[in-house]
């Protein structure tokens, strides 16, 4: 008898769940939205600010040409490296910046947390898939670009099931 | 379709000699079964042709019990060759020489 | 004059059982017998009797050529192969075999046998019903008993015996 | 450049396109036509209207439309039609594709997912025949040393034998491909070839994961086979009949299952080990053995075998819907043919134009389709229900089940009828 | 541990005996490879035979200082970095002697028991496909979004957070997270407490593994188990209670055990966890302070002396224990991590031998094993 | 032409025959387009091989043989044959008398008495 | 119909429920059921069914033969049901020591009663499906019994001989049957005796086939010598109690079918089968004996001494419708030799448990050893040779009588007589040969401890033997009234 209540117990469990919504994230069409616009660092207080660890944002007027993130890359990495860019700023006298390959790159952040600049970001971009190995490395003027990303999708809690809408 | 009865009884004939050649000539176990299932068919055949021909229906319950027979012949059979095949790895009755007189 | 579909069915009878004599692989000479096992049953249909031809396939074919294929199996890959056997006494066989067929395939022809053919109805599949449950009951009964001592022999056969004097340990 | 990958060449794909065709036409040539005209020469052509079809007549009668009715109400009565479209292989084929979907759809909304969704825009309906041509483009690898005659015929034999099972089943009244008077065991013995089919395809790739496979696929089907054929001897003692079609005719008033709640459900339960599905998928376990017998099955094959099992799992539903759900009773909801279409003809606009050969079907054909159709979707729902909600079931457990509960339950099945039969409930000069 | 059936002897008759390689291509081995030895249907012996997936993880901190070191060591259990990472930063904050802010220990504990309970929902998915129970492997696959969710919310990635840190956590909690998180994980605890009619009550589920693979409480302690397997077997034994780090001991929860030592109550455990996980977050979330430094600010290289220290914390899979030694350089010198998993897998060929070859996956996978993990 | 000539009978069944040639007929086209269309490298031997979870087979793949479960199958032989019996006995009920019932009570009470006998001897697997 | 209460029916359920129950108990054994249980549970049932047996014979003097039906209750019948019981007795009896310490005891004698069932239904059947399945019921419990003893490779080859030659047999028995039931419509043998009487010419090649067929069925059975291959390696492989059955038993199951179907059942094609009979009586008595001087084991020299009496009992067979005294004397014989041969079979049990062996080399000294042993094994031996004061002497007289008897319509019976008491003269030296090992060879050496059960078999057959070789006239004039009843159905 326990055998034949535990069945039917079952089978209603899983008939009843013919009913309920959808769990799921239709990617393409619709996007997690995160919190804020991304992970940041700030050097002065030594805390991060919650957000997702995305593809960098490189803000080209704050660089220093530093190397911190480079050496903090080395032993996580190695997927930064400094190369040289045409432009000329007053605090990058050297003139090199970040390079990022992103078939390397973690996303471990603990870049942000070296720069000391506010110089480099996190940001909520995420979709960086590329056809060749050459198309993932992003040069200090890819990385300074800034994301333009739609993102909707929350999850939605109500008494038929959790939901993305 | 105009068949006669001599027509089943000399395929079933056919099959008998064919089982006789298997059991004179074969010596491993199973073929030799293959041969008495043969010739059981035969006779089936036989039984059954002669229950049209008749017409009867015992010869009908006949070949019922003959089949049911032969598949509790066939379980035990297989269950001795089975055991032989434990014991000797070979289910070759020739390669069997525990008794010889 | 016989017509073609029973030309088809006992050549097809005929040259399974042939090759599930000869054919080297014990596997393929199983499928050979399945097969003339499935012929048997087609010519229990040509004579009208669908209740047995049925029974046949369902008996024979759905079990015994079952536990026949796995016993099969159970054997050795090289025994599953080998055919040990005679050429002398392979000869005399087949000597033998087509002096059967000859000497009571001419004992038939020669009887008069050859002469029979019917015209009456087809027996009713019921009647073997009711011939199991009014005059051979007592064979119906038997045939339990048979079959309960196969099934308790065989098994008392197929078991291992590793344990020893296992009767009085559990 | 990998290996892997060669390039592709236009020139290559053309040629090879062009040698397809080539062999193709030569083929039809010689052996389609041919065969074509054999097959003439046997088959009895229908008479329609009198005079028999040949093709000038045939042709003449395509010209003008109204008058193909005629024909194709001929063709229909033919064998070959009931074999290939209607209650035959067509029309099986198109419910086992419809079960896929449903069953992959279901399965999704029970798992709260979505299940196949982009392949032809609507929900992804055309997702079976993207699978489909998907496995007809996909190399069909055989092991090295596999038996390759077997192997090859092993799935060919396995839709054919699932076919063979599909010709038993009446869809409605007369529409059956096989009306024989021994149809249950006719079905029984059908669903002896299985287990054969099954061993003899895992014996033959010579791998061990399939052959562990089949050994468990042949001891759950054997030992299943069992309770299946025990569940339904209660029908029959109370029918007294063996064929099928007069078993459905016998459920006018009441469906077996009033009376057999329990052979049904041993029945169900044995169906569903037949039919190797969830929870007693043994045979394809796929955490323990690959995927069982069919590990070495590639490309189309393992489509032709997938087709087989969905094939079978439509005959076993209609089976059971024949007989416990009463088959293609059920109330008459079709309305009766107008009958002045067929004296006076239909009122196109100006003209009014006679069709000869209607109605192409009785209503009582198509009310018992209907009916069928209904009920065995119904039973399908029931199949596919457990694959979301149960476990696989070990071997030995299986087996305990089969021969310890099903077969004791089994015959309680047989002694109720039997003593509904004998307090004169049931049987002649009872209820029915 | 089941003893052998009687009628079957070990590796006697050839012939009757078959080697069975499940793994590492096999649906039901992870990345690892079991070679079984089974006769008819029995398994007579079972080798387990790991490291198709090692990476040298405890080397590679040799070469990497006490920072760059937290993205690597969290790689053999992606599913549980926080937990993986827990040890390693008390181990670093107690050598270079860091104080962690209250807030940011509240934080860690929060973190830990949800990457707890995604590890948890990732095993259990494997655990339902390999009893065949397929809407077992999509129910936790889809409610372990949620946590991922907030997960993501608090550290910024979906798997690999890399969210502690020696000193505390990265990040603060953004704004608002503390009501979506307790909104979340009251609908995830509705949602386990439905898988208990679907597989846990389930007749033939438990059917399947209540009595196979019994690790008597006695075996389970003389092989060194740990975590739900040790749990399971009646030891009451969690390093949250025995051993409290951070803030455990002011958190009110209780740690599971149950008696049989089976695979289901191995398989119970976890569930059982995870519903105690929301338990310990809710109290967390109320006792935390509201505001505060979640971080002590590191010197850029951190040195140590010549010190050692073994911290461990209960993970997923059980106690975890990382063993380090600093030479007075940036690179410690020696990172041993100890794992629950590896420890786990010791018992597995003392479970499977004499049980029949359908349990070998049931087994397998109630030992709470991670196969990255044991290789590291 | 007389209506009961040997093998009339025969008509409904070979339609179960047409059936399944007509099956394989339908799908045997399947295999061949796929042969045809399907790309050829046969510079592998490594995929030749059968399924060993990536590992180089060893050993017999054909030898493993469930013993444990053997004693079903040497079941299901006879009491496949009981069953079978038993609807000779079922589509003619109705036409006997009730006492004929009481040769099949005795058939059945014997195969039952046989059936628990194998049952319990199946059911100790490490006899087998 | 018959009726349920008729014997042969109450002898089913007797023995069938025992037979079916056995392996129940077996079930619900606990560790104080031993063996011994069973043993007691089958030989009640046999000795119950063999009392009811003789209190119906007693009862019922006006008993019919040859009834319409399926089983016939008639003194034919009887005489084969009380032999074979009695064999089964001796057989369980003798089983308890040789038993005792083997496993699955309870199949061993629920397999024992089964064949007895098959057996005693085997004669009293009067058609030929009942014949044919109650054949099959004999047979197959014997197949796995001489395979019991799984662990001798010895008992294994010969249950497996014996099987292949057993099912062919069978095999043919249900040819032979299919090709009767053609030519006569029916099964039932005194339908099949009515229509043989009036069979046309051109049928006749077709009847002889089947009698061949039957011949040749049965004839795998009997051990006649064509026929006879399987039987030494299956007699001496087997145990020796199942090989007490087995030649006791089953082949006079097969004389007792042979007497229905062949020299009944077929009278009116009588002068067809009588040359053939004669001429493999013959073969079969001088082959036999031959063959069993031969011989270093025991067993497999008495396994062709058993060939040797399928001679002398079908010397009776093909003189029957000549002589009376012929079949009389078969009967007598049949009797005769199912008691000795099963006595010396369960002292070559005896001499097995305890000595290990069965040379005739190692068996020195033997009378000393185990006297009561030898002394059973030594009266059966000079039984089985013919010697005056036994039982064995009256029926080889009446059969030789037979032989002279007809040899006055048939000048070539003569020989049959002829070869008969040549042969006798030759058993009496290997017999002898025997005894002498026992009795005049060998060292003083103490007495072995004998088994009880075997002991009080010895003590009942020197009793029966000896009995009924100083006073047959019983058994002589039961015989007698079953010639007189066959003859007056035949009339």
């Amino acid at each position: 008898m326990g055998t034949a209540s535990g069945i039917i117990k079952a089978l209603n469990s899983g008939i009843k769940h013919i009913a309920i919504k959808r769990f799921t994230l239709r990617y393409p069409e619709e996007k997690l939205k995160f919190v804020g616009d991304g992970y940041q660092f700030d050097p002065v207080s030594g805390v991060g600010v919650a957000g997702l660890k995305g593809r960098h944002i490189l803000f080209h007027d704050k660089c220093t040409g530093c190397q911190l993130c480079s050496i903090a890359c080395e032993g996580i990495a190695e997927a930064i490296s400094m190369v040289k860019v045409n432009e000329k700023w007053k605090q990058n006298k050297k003139s090199i910046m970040p390079q990022i390959d992103y078939g390397k790159c973690v996303f471990c952040g603990l870049c942000v947390d070296a720069c000391p600049f506010y110089a480099l970001y996190m940001t909520n971009d995420y979709e960086l898939s590329s056809f060749s190995k050459e198309g993932l490395i992003y040069t200090p003027a890819q990385l300074q670009v800034k994301p333009n990303i739609e993102q909707d999708a929350e999850i939605k809690i109500d008494d038929r099931g959790a939901t993305h809408g | 379709m105009n068949n006669t009865l001599i027509d089943f009884v000399i395929v079933s004939i056919t099959l008998l000699s064919i089982g006789i050649y298997g059991l004179a000539v074969k010596r491993n176990a199973i073929r030799m079964l293959f041969a008495i299932e043969i010739i059981i068919n035969a006779a089936n055949l036989n039984l059954i042709s002669f229950a049209r021909f008749l017409p009867h229906s015992s010869g009908q319950t006949l070949t019922l019990f003959s089949i049911a027979i032969a598949a509790a012949e066939v379980a035990v059979g297989l269950a001795l060759i089975i055991v032989a095949y434990r014991m000797y790895k070979n289910i070759d009755i020739a390669e069997f020489r525990s008794l010889k007189g | 004059m016989v017509d073609i579909s029973f030309l088809v069915i006992s050549v097809l009878t005929v040259v399974c059982a042939i090759a599930s004599l000869e054919l080297r692989s014990l596997i393929y000479g199983s499928i050979a017998l399945m097969g003339s096992l499935l012929g048997i049953a087609f010519f229990f249909l040509l004579l009208d009797a669908p209740f047995v031809a049925m029974f046949q396939v369902a008996v024979y074919v759905g079990s015994i050529a079952v536990l026949i294929l796995f016993t099969v199996m159970l054997v050795k890959r090289e025994l599953i192969f080998t055919k040990i056997e005679d050429p002398k006494r392979k000869y005399i066989g087949v000597g033998l075999m087509l002096i059967l067929i000859v000497g009571l395939g001419s004992v038939i022809m020669d009887s008069g046998l050859k002469s029979i053919s019917t015209h009456s109805a087809p027996i009713d599949f019921n009647e073997i019903g009711e011939d199991f449950l009014t005059y051979y009951w007592p064979a119906l009964v038997i045939m339990a008993l048979i079959l309960s001592s196969s099934i308790t022999g065989a098994l008392v056969l197929a078991r291992r015996e590793n344990i020893e004097n296992e009767q009085h340990t559990n | 450049m990998s290996i892997i990958a060669p390039r592709f060449r236009l020139g290559y794909f053309i040629k090879s396109l062009l040698d397809n065709v080539f062999w193709i036409i030569i083929l039809l040539t010689l052996i389609g036509i041919p065969a074509i005209q054999v097959v003439l020469f046997f088959i009895d052509l229908p008479v329609i209207e009198g005079e028999l079809l040949t093709p000038f007549l045939a042709l003449t009668w395509l010209a003008d439309p109204s008058r193909t009715l005629p024909i194709i109400k001929a063709l229909m009565q033919t064998d070959f039609f009931k074999i290939a479209v209607f209650p035959g292989f067509g029309f099986a084929a198109l419910l086992a594709a419809g079960t896929i979907f449903i069953e992959r759809k279901l399965l999704a909304k029970l798992q709260l997912r979505v299940g196949p969704f982009y392949c032809g825009k609507l929900e992804g309906i055309l997702q079976l025949m993207g699978d489909g041509l998907k496995l007809i483009s996909k190399e069909i690898i055989i092991p090295a040393k596999a038996d390759k005659p077997i192997f090859w015929a092993a799935p060919l034999l396995f839709v054919g034998a699932a076919a063979a099972f599909i010709s038993l089943i009446p869809v409605s009244p007369g529409w059956v491909i096989a009306d024989l008077d021994v149809g249950l065991l006719a079905f029984f013995a059908i669903i002896g070839f299985f287990p054969i089919i099954t061993v003899l395809a895992s014996w033959s790739a010579n791998s061990k994961f399939p052959f562990i496979g089949g050994i468990r696929a042949l001891h759950q089907m054997v030992s299943f086979e069992i309770p299946l054929i025990l569940s339904l001897l209660g029908i029959v003692i109370l029918t007294g009949t063996l064929n099928l079609s007069e078993i459905v005719e016998s459920q006018s008033n009441f469906p077996w299952i009033i009376f057999m709640p329990i052979g049904a459900i041993v029945f169900f339960i044995a169906m569903l080990a037949e039919l190797e599905r969830i929870p007693f998928d043994l045979p394809e376990a796929e955490s323990e053995i690959v995927a069982g017998w069919l590990t070495e099955f590639s490309g189309m094959m393992y489509g032709l075998v997938q087709l087989g099992s969905y094939l079978k799992l439509y005959a076993f539903a209609a089976i059971f819907v024949v007989l416990f759900l009463g088959g293609w009773n059920g109330p008459m909801i079709m309305p009766q043919f107008p009958q002045e279409i067929i004296t006076e003809g239909i009122e196109l606009g100006p003209i009014s134009v006679t069709i000869p050969g209607l109605p192409l079907f009785t209503p009582e054909m198509i009310n018992g389709t209907f009916w069928f159709t209904i009920k065995t979707i119904g039973v399908i729902f029931f199949i596919l229900i457990p694959r979301g909600v149960f476990p696989r079931i070990r071997i030995d457990l299986l087996l305990h089940i089969g021969w310890y509960k099903l077969i004791g339950l089994a015959f309680v099945n047989i002694f109720i009828s039997l003593s509904l039969l004998y307090s004169g409930v049931l049987g002649p000069g009872g209820m029915m | 541990m089941s003893e052998l059936p009687p009628g079957i002897k070990l590796e006697k008759e050839d012939d009757k005996i078959m080697t069975l390689n499940v793994g590492p291509q096999h649906p039901g081995s992870g990345h690892m490879r079991i070679i079984v030895k089974i006769d008819g249907d029995y398994i007579v012996s079972c080798d387990p035979d790991p490291g198709y997936v090692h990476r040298g993880e405890e080397k590679m901190a040799e070469y990497r200082n006490y920072i760059t070191n937290i993205p690597h060591l969290e790689r053999p259990v992606i599913h549980d970095s926080c937990n993986i990472l827990y040890p390693y930063c008390l181990g670093v904050e107690e050598i270079l002697g860091l104080e962690v802010p209250e807030r940011a220990k509240y934080i860690r504990v929060i973190a830990s028991e949800l990457n707890r309970c995604v590890y948890t929902l990732y095993w259990l998915a494997i655990y339902g496909i390999f009893l065949g129970h397929s809407t077992m492997f999509m129910w936790p696959t889809g409610d372990r979004e949620l946590l991922i969710d907030l997960l993501e919310k608090l550290s910024g990635a979906r798997v690999t957070h890399a969210y502690f840190i020696p000193g505390g956590v990265r990040n603060d909690m953004p704004a608002n997270f503390e009501d979506v998180c307790i909104r979340q994980i009251n609908y995830f605890e509705k949602r386990i407490k439905q898988y208990d009619s679907i597989f846990y009550s389930n007749p033939i589920l438990k059917s399947r593994t209540i009595k196979t693979g019994v690790l008597a409480q006695q075996d389970a302690i003389s092989l060194g188990a740990t975590g739900s397997v040790l749990r399971a077997s009646g030891v009451d034994f969690d390093v949250r209670k025995k051993e409290p780090y951070d803030v455990y001991d002011n958190l009110d929860f209780q740690s599971n055990t149950l008696k049989s030592g089976d695979s289901y109550a191995r398989s119970k455990i976890p569930w059982l966890d995870m519903l105690e996980s929301c338990r310990i977050i809710r109290n967390a979330l109320e006792k935390i302070p509201k505001s505060g430094s979640v971080r002590v600010k590191l010197k850029p290289n951190p040195k140590a002396g010549n010190v050692e220290t073994y911290k461990r914390v209960e993970s997923g899979r059980g106690s975890l224990g990382m063993y380090i030694i600093s030479n007075g350089k940036p690179e410690p010198y020696r990172v041993k991590i100890s794992v629950g998993s590896f420890r786990n897998l010791i018992c597995l060929p003392y479970l499977l031998k004499g049980e029949k070859l359908g349990n070998m996956p049931a087994v397998y996978w109630s030992l709470n094993y991670w196969p990255v993990e044991a290789d590291r | 032409m007389l209506a009961t000539l040997v093998g009339e009978i025969i008509n409904g069944y070979d339609n179960i025959l047409m059936m399944f040639g007509f099956a394989i007929i339908a799908t045997a086209p399947a295999l061949l387009l796929s042969k045809m269309i399907s790309p050829k490298r046969r510079n592998n031997p490594i995929k030749f091989l059968p399924m060993e979870c990536g590992q180089v087979p060893k050993g017999e793949g054909r030898t493993h043989f469930m013993m444990q479960y053997y004693s079903y199958v040497l079941m299901f032989v006879v009491f496949d044959v009981m069953a079978i019996f038993l609807y000779s006995w079922g589509s003619t009920i109705l036409n006997l008398e009730r006492t004929s019932t009481l040769p099949i009570i005795v058939f059945l009470g014997i195969m039952f008495a046989a059936m628990a006998y194998a049952l319990y001897q199946s059911k100790r697997r490490n006899i087998w | 119909m018959i009726e349920i209460t008729s014997m042969p029916i109450i002898l089913i359920i007797i023995l069938g429920t025992a037979g079916v129950f056995l392996p129940i108990i077996s079930i619900i054994q606990k560790k104080t059921i031993s063996s011994t249980l069973y043993w007691i549970i089958s030989l009640t049932a046999l000795l119950f069914s063999i009392f009811y047996v003789v209190y119906r014979l007693i009862s019922s003097d006006t008993l019919s033969t040859f009834s319409e039906d399926v089983l016939t209750i008639d003194l034919l019948g009887n005489l084969f049901a009380i032999s074979m019981l009695l064999v089964a007795i001796l057989t369980t009896v003798g089983s308890l020591d040789f038993i005792r310490k083997k496993s699955h005891s309870s199949i061993y004698f629920s397999l024992i009663l089964l064949s007895t069932i098959g057996m005693v239904l085997v004669a009293y059947s009067t058609d030929l499906i009942m014949l044919f399945v109650a054949w099959e019921l004999m047979s197959i419990p014997t197949y796995v019994l001489a395979g019991f003893l799984k662990k001798n490779p010895s008992s294994n080859e010969s249950a497996l001989k014996y099987f292949l030659f057993g099912a062919l047999s069978s095999a043919i028995i249900i040819y032979g049957i299919s090709i009767t039931y053609g030519l006569t419509g029916s099964t039932n043998i005194t339908e099949v005796i009515r229509i043989f009487s009036t069979i046309d010419a051109e049928m006749l090649p077709l009847s002889l086939l089947a009698i061949s067929m039957f011949i040749a069925g049965f004839g795998f059975k009997m051990g006649l010598v064509p026929f006879h291959m399987w039987l030494p390696d299956t007699y001496e492989g087997a145990p020796p109690t199942i090989t007490a059955l087995l030649a006791a038993g089953t082949k006079k199951a097969g004389f007792a079918a042979a007497i229905r179907i062949i020299i009944i059942g077929t009278i009116a094609l009588n002068f067809d089968w009588m040359v053939a009979l004669g001429i493999i009586a013959i073969m079969t008595m001088t082959i036999g004996n031959i063959a069993a001087i031969l011989q270093k084991n025991l067993t497999r020299m008495l396994a062709y001494s058993s060939i040797g009496h399928a001679g002398y009992i079908l010397i009776g067979l093909s003189t029957y419708p000549l002589s009376n005294i012929g079949l009389q004397g078969s009967l007598f014989h049949i009797f005769n030799h199912a008691i000795m041969k099963c006595t010396a079979f369960i002292a070559i049990t005896g001499v097995l448990i305890a000595i290990k062996t069965t040379y005739i080399e190692k068996i020195k000294g033997l009378g000393i050893k185990m006297p009561i042993t030898a002394l059973g094994f030594t009266i059966s031996l000079l039984a089985l040779a013919g010697v005056p004061p036994l039982n064995g002497f009256w029926s080889k007289l009446m059969l030789f009588g037979a032989a002279l008897d007809a040899g006055s319509t048939y000048s070539w019976m003569y020989w049959l007589a002829i070869a008969g008491v040549l042969n006798s003269a030759l058993s009496l030296a290997y017999y002898g040969w025997i005894i002498r090992k026992m009795y005049f060879e060998g060292e003083k050496i103490t007495t072995i401890k004998e088994p009880r059960s075997i002991i009080a078999v010895m003590i009942f057959s020197i009793l029966f033997i000896v009995g009924i070789g100083v006073y047959p006239e019983p058994i002589i004039q039961f015989t007698d009234k079953i010639i007189f009843q066959l003859t007056m159905f035949l009339s």
